[in-house]
């Protein structure tokens, strides 16, 4: 059985417990293992790369240290895995950093692992057919608005995945488990993340672009791969209508939920409310309905 | 600046390129140290890595090659 | 009378009589037994010397591009490596050459074997029996393991039956396992190697039998080192002009070089010269992913012209 | 009001700290604009960012009081689709942290927000969601703001009481001296 | 032993004023082999080069060294001056005191140090110099032009003027180039179709002049005067002899309006049997036959039959029937023609940018976002819409119209380092020519800079501006994405510095901007030339040799060469043909002497200056059994690389041999 080094990251341990339990049941599900990385600490990524790169690259050094006895890493949250990539990037020619990690007793080796997110692993299971046979009640009918938000396909010299104006890995996902992707134009436009302490007023502003995007393409639901995004994107809908012109609210889920929907998974290990499953069957019969 | 010992280098530059370059730093008037000797080759395609050797071994302090 | 040889001879006889060729190159017993020694065979009676032991060291392709005529060799591996290497270059056609491989499986090192047992000049006699070599002096019978005599090459060559050919004699072999024994020191700069040379060099006394038993050495008459006019050496016999002479036949070597070490045991003072060769061969690798005696269809790297290089400025 | 900005020289160490701290050639930019077209958190800054490479070029110190060097996401639009390859943000995170050492910092908010950050990481080696969010609610005095969000997050667990400390903090905190050897 | 004189130019205070002259004089007459040395203000001066003389004639000099400017100078002069005095003009070197010495250096007397080293290897070069003399090549007196746009017209019009052969040869089915694509021509709005036609008219009817259309050259072998190039004569199926033009086939081809013709970038389709537009020359169809339905079906004769079964017929064949003449022939082959030229002509043009690598602008997907050219064919009234400019995915008239310049252009990370030089310009044309039939659109253009330098080009811009309403907005748009059947720009207004957003626009056209063709470095290397790193033909000198590139007797103009607009791709176009012309007026040229020979005695056969040689101007000879290598000296260009692969020494070049090099180290270092 495959297995990669799985690095959830601050926000899979709290706000986004669902990402974090859906991916482990999908994956459990297509029989590729997840060894959590004994000890993890955080990616570097989000604040601290901007208080110094270098100590950002250290410390997402440590986590790539200790994954390479495991596997290659995967990181669901976008922030981790970008900021890992990066790492792995800076490190190659960042000899002090390195030294800086021996000094702690961790000794990186270039070369010695690599990073994806959950969608790259994701999306190569797929094409590797390893969900082939899985889907037990395919989404038939359900109409999403795949969101990669920033980090996920950018900046794509260190992402290195999909294209990072019109990806499209979320959407083969979403057909694969029997969900109908819309087109729409707003998939990579950034969700203004952390910013919400900072300056409400444009996050949400922000917030609603998207929302309003998603909503103009006829999509059920808004999916996301990113703990961030779909907080944002999740929370404040009755506020915006209210406030900010949002048409109407959307659900945003992580795709790992629906997958496991597809599956068959139990709801409760998704993190997926009693409305979203709901909307789900409700599109499967009219599916049906129409033949 | 610190006080320059005087070195024997010995240029080998190519006629198109860095000969014509060298030129062009005299008609700048730009100083550079007077160790250098250049010899013009028609190409560095000419330039038989044996020549090196024996300008070192007749006792020159460098070699540079540029084309 | 060793299994091998007499299908060597078989095989030689055959091919004379036949008329395949006109000639063989093998060897056959030297003045005595630790040495081998060239033979050129026209006739059924000189193929009835040809041998093959462990004491046959000299690279025989040295003598192909002097020959015009059909001729049959017997190569061991590195002696191959050199005619992949001639043909690659052009020098000699595929279509005069036979070529009768045999597997090598280590050859002795004079040096070392001299070491070990004495004399070997006085030898009467000389084998390899098992894993060792006997070796007979003033009628006493001298035993040392083959892998402490065999050249520093042989420990490390993966080449033993892997011999370009159009035939193979004899039995396919293991290879002799000992440790190499380098005198360089693992973080030897160049301040160590130009002390190292410039002690080497200053024995070297200019008589060119390096070159002479060299198979990428073919200018013969016309090599640079005499060249009157360009005058690369001058006539001092100093370790600076020894230098120039050898850097100029390691230059003309690179990346040409099979290093199988025929300049260094022609080599009257014991100049280790495959050691220089050894640094080219080196470098020549690095920069080009290049390794002699591979393809009959690749010229060397150093006397190659790409298109990307003329792309890529004047 | 003598608000025009001295042209007459740059000032070439503030330049180069800001090259150094980014790893960017501040001279590659050509001022398109196209980093500003994309961001998307320009239209609600006091300047967009190819303004701050501008100020950035000149070595102005008056970048390092703008709200843009701040608030910047990190999104990589405008690295993304930069014709000369520079990394925008990186040019904003090096000029805040040149802000923060100089006291120019005009956003106290999200300077705020990063100082908890950093600090949550490293005294845990993980950041603590709950305590960043407290801090936050305390700088930006928004005590009551988000509480329909945030109770029944709470509620639901995601935010727990404590946060995880990782076992091996001792060897984690040396990494943050890396810095120190990086400018030897 | 040689006697050699030294002449030590002050050079007014130029050399004098750094370098002391007098000790550098004095001291050379110590070198081995100097009989004589003085020094002189101005060497290059009538007098100066009388001293010369004299002296070389009283001291029985055989070879010179003059230590004074650059040789890149005063060489020649120098060359002529001791060959008035009778010796061989390259038994003379020059020391570069000037430049290499007294021009950079501080100090006096390093730079007198400096000197006598220079004038020392000079000795030590010269004294082994033997007399050389040119070589004597004659020249074919026809021309070879590659591509037949404006430029390669243009050149092919004037050398045939002269009264000199020409062979044109262009790929496409009719000449005419990327001119015969635009609507009108900036700044003048002249019909581009009404100047161009009639000069492809000219080299149709030239009788100086062949065409060669639908061909490709294969080889080009040779040297300048006597090129040998193969050119394959693609199979056209209708034979040009014949064909009176009538077009009666195109008419009836079942898949007229089923294959996108390339010369209305695919915007109107064409038949298999086709001329790509109205005006072409020749005007002989040719047939596609990538998707003939004739050809594409099995050939009867070729089939296996089974028993019983009828024998299949080929498709089709409907043009072949309705052609009066009976022109149309199905069985026709490329065809390989041998011809010998003096000069070789390139004009092969240029592409435009690719926008599929931007993904922000769509990628290529967005209908409604269309490039340059497809907006010359739309607004050009035999283009696919007859002149009428709407929008692709609607055909409804545009009410909001933006141009976005510099795509591609100016974009180090997708697109190219350069600017394209004619993208603000057509840019400017294109909305005058929106706001010409469409009075009421907005029009509005986001540019970098306006780069007009050019005759009434900055006026034409701002006409655009002032009295055709064209919005300019300073700024690179971000991102174009579809919205309600609409589009919606992200741009940033710089000069306000703010971000802009517009909406509700109905039409993008791109300004992308010009690079080279796909396989203009094969070509480059089958005629043995070089590229820059962006694909576009490198000249000798941008500046003093802008037409010539570095194979003697080939040149190049137009856009081959780097992007630019119609009068400067003529303008090369005239100037190629007067430098063919200089060519021509030669019946014998006389080649450099300093190029490699080899001494077949020393030669090793090992044929490593064959493999080495970049101009392929080496070859193995055999004579009674003995191999050896010999240089065609017409094609060595005197780099010397075999004499630096040569190991025995056999190959040397002339001039640059292994011993005066040798000896001019050894001047330097020990005498």
């Amino acid at each position: 059985m495959p297995a990669y080094a799985y690095f959830p990251g601050c926000s899979l341990e709290a706000s986004a417990k669902e990402f974090d339990t859906s991916f482990r049941a999908v994956f459990d599900k297509i029989g590729v293992g997840l060894k959590e990385i004994p000890d993890w600490s955080c990616c570097g990524s989000s604040q601290v790369h901007k208080v110094d790169k270098d100590v950002a690259t250290a410390i997402a050094g440590r986590n790539l240290v200790l994954a390479s006895d495991i596997g290659d890493i995967v990181a669901p949250c976008a922030f981790c895995s970008i900021s890992l990539k990066e790492a792995i990037i800076k490190l190659e020619h960042e000899g002090p950093i390195r030294s800086t990690l021996i000094e702690a007793g961790l000794e990186y080796l270039p070369g010695s692992v690599s990073v994806i997110s959950a969608v790259e692993a994701t999306y190569r299971a797929v094409e590797e057919g390893l969900i082939d046979g899985k889907v037990q009640s395919p989404l038939t009918g359900l109409k999403v608005a795949a969101y990669y938000g920033c980090l996920l396909v950018r900046p794509p010299k260190i992402a290195q995945f999909d294209d990072p104006e019109n990806p499209s890995s979320m959407e083969r996902i979403m057909v694969a488990v029997g969900a109908a992707p819309v087109d729409w134009s707003h998939k990579t436009e950034c969700c203004g993340n952390a910013y919400i302490f900072v300056n409400k007023d444009m996050t949400l502003n922000l917030v609603r672009d998207v929302l309003n995007a998603a909503i103009e393409a006829n999509a059920d639901a808004v999916v996301t791969a990113c703990p961030l995004c779909q907080q944002n994107l999740a929370m404040r809908q009755p506020h915006m209508k209210q406030n900010y012109g949002l048409k109407r609210e959307i659900p945003v889920l992580y795709f790992t939920q629906l997958m496991g929907a597809a599956m068959n998974i139990d709801g409760q290990q998704l993190g997926l409310s009693g409305n979203i499953v709901r909307l789900i069957n409700k599109r499967q019969q009219e599916a049906k309905e129409v033949g | 600046m610190v006080e320059n010992p005087k070195f024997k280098i010995i240029g080998f530059f190519c006629n198109w390129c860095s000969y014509a370059g060298a030129d062009l730093a005299g008609n700048l008037r730009l100083t550079y140290p007077a160790d250098l000797r250049i010899a013009r080759i028609p190409c560095t395609g000419r330039m038989d890595p044996l020549f090196a050797l024996k300008a070192l071994l007749e006792g020159a302090d460098g070699v540079m090659v540029s084309g | 009378m060793d299994k091998l040889e007499l299908q060597l001879r078989a095989k030689a006889i055959e091919l004379l009589e036949e008329g395949e060729v006109s000639i063989i190159i093998g060897w056959g017993p030297g003045w005595n037994s630790t040495k081998a020694t060239p033979v050129f065979a026209r006739d059924g009676e000189t193929a009835e010397k040809l041998i093959f032991n462990p004491f046959c060291f000299n690279n025989l392709s040295v003598y192909l591009p002097r020959i015009s005529e059909k001729t049959a060799i017997i190569a061991k591996p590195c002696d191959a490596g050199s005619i992949v290497a001639l043909l690659a270059e052009g020098k000699i056609s595929r279509d005069n050459l036979y070529i009768i491989g045999v597997a090598c499986q280590g050859i002795v090192d004079p040096v070392k074997l001299e070491a070990a047992v004495g004399s070997i000049d006085d030898a009467t006699a000389a084998c390899l029996e098992g894993d060792n070599i006997v070796v007979e002096i003033d009628g006493e019978a001298k035993q040392v393991s083959f892998a402490e005599v065999a050249l520093d090459r042989c420990m490390s060559c993966n080449q033993q039956n892997n011999v370009f050919s159009d035939v193979m004699v004899g039995e396919p072999v293991q290879p002799v396992v000992g440790e190499a024994r380098s005198v360089v020191p693992e973080d030897a700069g160049a301040a160590w190697w130009r002390g190292f040379w410039s002690k080497e060099f200053d024995r070297c006394i200019r008589c060119y039998a390096c070159r002479e038993a060299c198979p990428a050495c073919y200018c013969r008459d016309n090599c640079a080192v005499q060249a009157l006019r360009e005058r690369w050496t001058g006539p001092r016999l100093d370790a600076q002009e020894a230098l120039m002479f050898h850097a100029q036949r390691a230059m003309h070597v690179a990346g040409r070089c099979i290093e199988c070490g025929a300049c260094e045991r022609a080599c009257p003072v014991g100049i280790p010269l495959t050691l220089l060769h050894e640094q080219v061969g080196k470098a020549v690798k690095k920069l080009f992913n290049f390794n002699v005696g591979e393809k009959v269809d690749e010229r060397p790297p150093l006397e190659t012209f790409r298109k990307e290089e003329l792309e890529s400025g004047h | 009001m003598g608000a025009s900005v001295q042209l007459r020289s740059i000032d070439m160490d503030l330049k180069k700290e800001i090259e150094r701290l980014s790893g960017q050639k501040l001279d590659a930019c050509y001022l398109c604009g196209k980093c500003s077209a994309g961001c998307p958190v320009a239209p609600y800054q006091d300047i967009p960012p190819h303004v701050v490479m501008r100020m950035a070029q000149w070595g102005s110190k008056k970048v390092l009081g703008s709200k843009m060097i701040w608030n910047c996401a990190s999104c990589g639009t405008c690295y993304t689709r930069c014709p000369n390859n520079i990394d925008v943000a990186r040019v904003c995170g090096a000029l805040s942290q040149i802000s923060r050492r100089e006291g120019l910092v005009a956003d106290k908010v999200a300077a705020t927000l990063r100082e908890k950050f950093v600090e949550s990481v490293k005294n845990n080696g993980r950041v603590h969601e709950l305590s960043l969010v407290v801090a936050m609610k305390m700088a930006s005095r928004d005590y009551l703001g988000d509480l329909d969000i945030g109770i029944p997050m709470f509620l639901k667990g995601k935010f727990p009481l404590f946060g995880h400390k990782i076992k091996d903090l001792n060897n984690f905190q040396k990494l943050f001296d890396s810095k120190k050897k990086g400018d030897k | 032993m040689a006697r050699v004189g030294v002449f030590i130019c002050h050079c007014g205070a130029n050399i004098a004023g750094k370098v002391d002259v007098e000790a550098v004089s004095e001291a050379a007459i110590n070198i081995p082999g100097v009989v004589y040395s003085s020094h002189q203000k101005y060497s290059c001066s009538e007098a100066g080069q009388k001293v010369i003389i004299d002296a070389i004639k009283e001291n029985r000099l055989d070879r010179v060294v003059i230590g004074s400017c650059s040789p890149k100078m005063h060489e020649n002069t120098f060359r002529k001056t001791v060959q008035q005095a009778g010796l061989n003009s390259y038994m003379l070197e020059i020391a570069n005191l000037r430049e290499h010495v007294s021009w950079v250096t501080a100090d006096k007397d390093e730079a007198t140090k400096k000197a006598m080293d220079l004038v020392k290897a000079a000795v030590g070069k010269v004294s082994f110099a033997k007399p050389l003399t040119p070589g004597q090549v004659p020249v074919e007196k026809r021309a070879l032009v590659i591509g037949g746009g404006i430029a390669g017209i243009q050149a092919a019009l004037d050398i045939a003027d002269m009264g000199y052969e020409v062979v044109m040869v262009e790929r496409e089915p009719s000449i005419g180039g990327r001119m015969a694509q635009l609507d009108k021509t900036f700044p003048t709005l002249d019909c581009s179709a009404c100047i161009l036609s009639p000069r492809m008219v000219d080299v149709a009817q030239h009788p100086n002049i062949r065409l060669l259309t639908y061909s490709e050259v294969e080889n080009v072998n040779g040297y300048v005067g006597n090129f040998n190039v193969i050119i394959r004569k693609k199979a056209r199926f209708v034979d040009e002899r014949i064909c009176t033009g009538c077009l009666e086939c195109m008419g009836k081809c079942p898949l007229k309006k089923k294959i996108p013709n390339e010369f209305e970038n695919g915007r109107a389709p064409r038949g298999a049997i086709y001329v790509p537009f109205a005006q072409a020359v020749p005007k002989v169809p040719v047939i596609d036959k990538e998707y003939c339905r004739y050809l594409l079906s099995p050939d009867p004769d070729k089939v296996e039959v089974k028993e019983g079964e009828k024998k299949p017929k080929r498709k089709c064949g409907v043009c072949a029937k309705v052609c009066t003449q009976g022109a149309v022939d199905f069985n026709q082959q490329d065809e390989l023609i041998s011809e010998k030229f003096g000069a070789i002509v390139l004009a092969t043009g240029f592409n435009l940018f690719d926008h599929s690598k931007y993904g922000e602008y769509g990628a290529g997907k967005i209908p409604d976002v269309i490039t340059a050219l497809d907006f010359e064919r739309i607004v050009n009234s035999s283009g696919p819409t007859e002149g009428k400019i709407v929008r692709p995915s609607n055909g409804e008239k545009p009410k909001r119209v933006v141009f976005i310049q510099c795509v591609g252009s100016r974009d180090e990370a997708k697109g190219v380092p350069y600017c394209s030089r004619i993208c603000c310009m057509y840019t400017a044309k294109q909305a005058i020519l929106v706001r010409e039939k469409l009075p009421d659109a907005e029009i509005y253009v986001f540019y970098m800079d306006i780069r007009a330098a050019g005759k009434g080009y900055e006026e034409f811009v701002l006409r655009a501006q002032r009295e055709y309403g064209a919005n300019y907005v300073r700024g690179r748009v971000s991102r174009i994405y579809e919205s309600n059947g609409h589009m919606v720009l992200k741009a940033a207004d710089t000069l306000v510095g703010m971000p802009v957003e517009m909406d509700d626009v109905d039409l993008v056209v791109l300004a992308t901007g010009s690079i080279a063709r796909e396989d203009s470095v094969e070509l480059a290397n089958t005629i043995g030339i070089t590229t820059d790193n962006h694909g576009f033909i490198s000249e000798v000198h941008p500046k003093l040799r802008p037409v010539e590139v570095p194979r003697e007797g080939v040149f190049a103009c137009g856009a081959c060469l780097s992007p630019r607009d119609i009068p400067d791709a003529v303008a090369t176009a005239g100037a190629v043909a007067a430098k063919v012309g200089v060519l021509f007026s030669n019946d014998i040229l006389m080649s450099d002497p300093m190029v490699a020979e080899i001494d077949p005695l020393k030669c090793a056969a090992c044929g490593a200056c064959v493999s080495v040689c970049p101009y392929s101007a080496i070859t193995m000879e055999e004579f009674r059994g003995k191999k050896f290598a010999k240089v065609n000296e017409a094609m060595c260009q005197g780099c010397g690389t075999c004499s630096a692969a040569c190991r025995p020494g056999a190959a040397q070049l002339k001039g640059q041999t292994d011993e005066q090099i040798l000896r001019s180290i050894e001047a330097v270092l020990q005498w």
